[in-house]
């Protein structure tokens, strides 16, 4: 492949036309024929460039490092990681922790307590905020990923990603995103603040669930292609889009508790357009983004 | 080479490893279980006791 | 040297499968009890309900 990083850059841009994908899908194709994937790479490829749907379950699950980089291991492993998961399933059903009318994603949250040592004494669903945002979590990626055992381990490895790797990063976002909205809109931001909305905003569906349940899956997946491979900084300037989006109505609504009301059930026909906005906000004021996170 | 395959292993051990310590989550699970089943019965049968006697005197 | 790799690695796995093995064993035992022992609590609570239902019927 001609590795000119400037025009592969600029290929994000005509992606809509369908040219250039075809030539990103095939640059993917050569990394994913490697014996040993080079995950270094396979995360620039997925910061700079949207995943081809095909390929996207795989290299999620190679990046999260539920696969192994070996091909030659990918069975094996895979095998250990179905049996585990039968095991559990199992096990939960022996202590009548879950039964055939079970809804899925509580299932994934149970077999996530006990592996992860959290599982409570009592199956009465307590809510606590973690369960919230892990059950939001499944609910998008159920509706992402067909088969059951493939969709709890990219759940729970997300999730893991999100309270180990950036688990320092998290809290810093809604600072960001007041940095950044100053930058690209210093009025709206000020209505914001003098309708004290800056400290209301919906954080925890954009931040924790990383807008699980705010935004529909196909658009839902583009963003988490680049939490995934190594940036949790995307959803600042997804959330920064919303809000330029939607900046007439939030002009014209004056209490923070609406405006947090409108934000928490934005209209879902144009997300498509917010995310691909999102992106190229995010290379302008990142420029091309390797690893950062 | 020789790295490759040493990582290669350590990749397949850790998968294997994870399953498997998963195993004794579930027996100590079930170990709980197990107690607090063994309470249950315990208490019924107290209840039950309690009710004969009361079944006797009001024979 | 590869091959020393190799078979090392392999050892490792098996000793790991004989524990998960043990473990798994356990727990199935730990199964049997746990259906044994819901059989038990159901059992009580029948008679329970039939006592309690002597206990009305006499007073």
């Amino acid at each position: 492949m001609a590795e000119d990083p400037q025009r592969n850059f600029r290929s994000v841009y005509y992606e809509k036309v369908g040219f250039r994908g075809v030539e990103e899908k095939k640059s993917l194709e050569i990394l994913l024929k490697d014996d040993r994937l080079d995950i270094e790479k396979l995360c620039t490829f997925s910061q700079r460039f949207p995943l081809p749907s095909m390929y996207r379950i795989l290299v999620w699950k190679v990046l999260l490092g539920i696969l192994p980089p070996h091909h030659e291991s990918h069975g094996f492993v895979m095998r250990c990681r179905k049996e585990q998961y039968k095991d559990v399933h199992h096990a939960l059903r022996v202590i009548r922790f879950i039964k055939d009318s079970t809804p899925q994603v509580e299932v994934f949250l149970r077999v996530y307590q006990l592996e992860s040592g959290k599982l409570p004494r009592n199956p009465s669903l307590s809510s606590e905020a973690e369960d919230e945002v892990f059950l939001a979590i499944a609910k998008a990626m159920e509706e992402m990923v067909e088969d059951h055992i493939d969709c709890y381990w990219l759940i729970s490895s997300f999730v893991n990603q999100l309270n180990n790797k950036y688990k320092d990063s998290i809290p810093q976002l809604p600072k960001l995103l007041e940095q950044y909205l100053s930058l690209e809109d210093s009025g709206l931001l000020t209505h914001l603040k003098l309708c004290s909305a800056m400290d209301h905003l919906p954080y925890n569906l954009w931040f924790r669930k990383c807008f699980a349940g705010c935004l529909p899956e196909s658009s839902l997946q583009r963003v988490w292609d680049k939490v995934i491979s190594g940036s949790c900084k995307i959803l600042v300037f997804v959330a920064v889009e919303i809000l330029l989006t939607f900046k007439m109505k939030l002009m014209a609504l004056n209490s923070a508790g609406k405006i947090q009301q409108f934000l928490e059930n934005i209209p879902q026909d144009n997300t498509d357009a917010i995310v691909s906005k999102a992106i190229e906000l995010w290379h302008k004021h990142c420029g091309t983004p390797a690893h950062s996170v | 080479y020789l790295e490759d395959v040493k990582i290669q292993a350590s990749f397949q051990l850790q998968a294997a490893e994870g399953w498997y310590k998963m195993q004794k989550n579930i027996t100590q699970l079930f170990e709980v279980e197990i107690l607090s089943l063994h309470g249950q019965v315990q208490n019924e049968r107290l209840l039950n006791n309690r009710e004969e006697n009361k079944v006797e005197q009001a024979e």
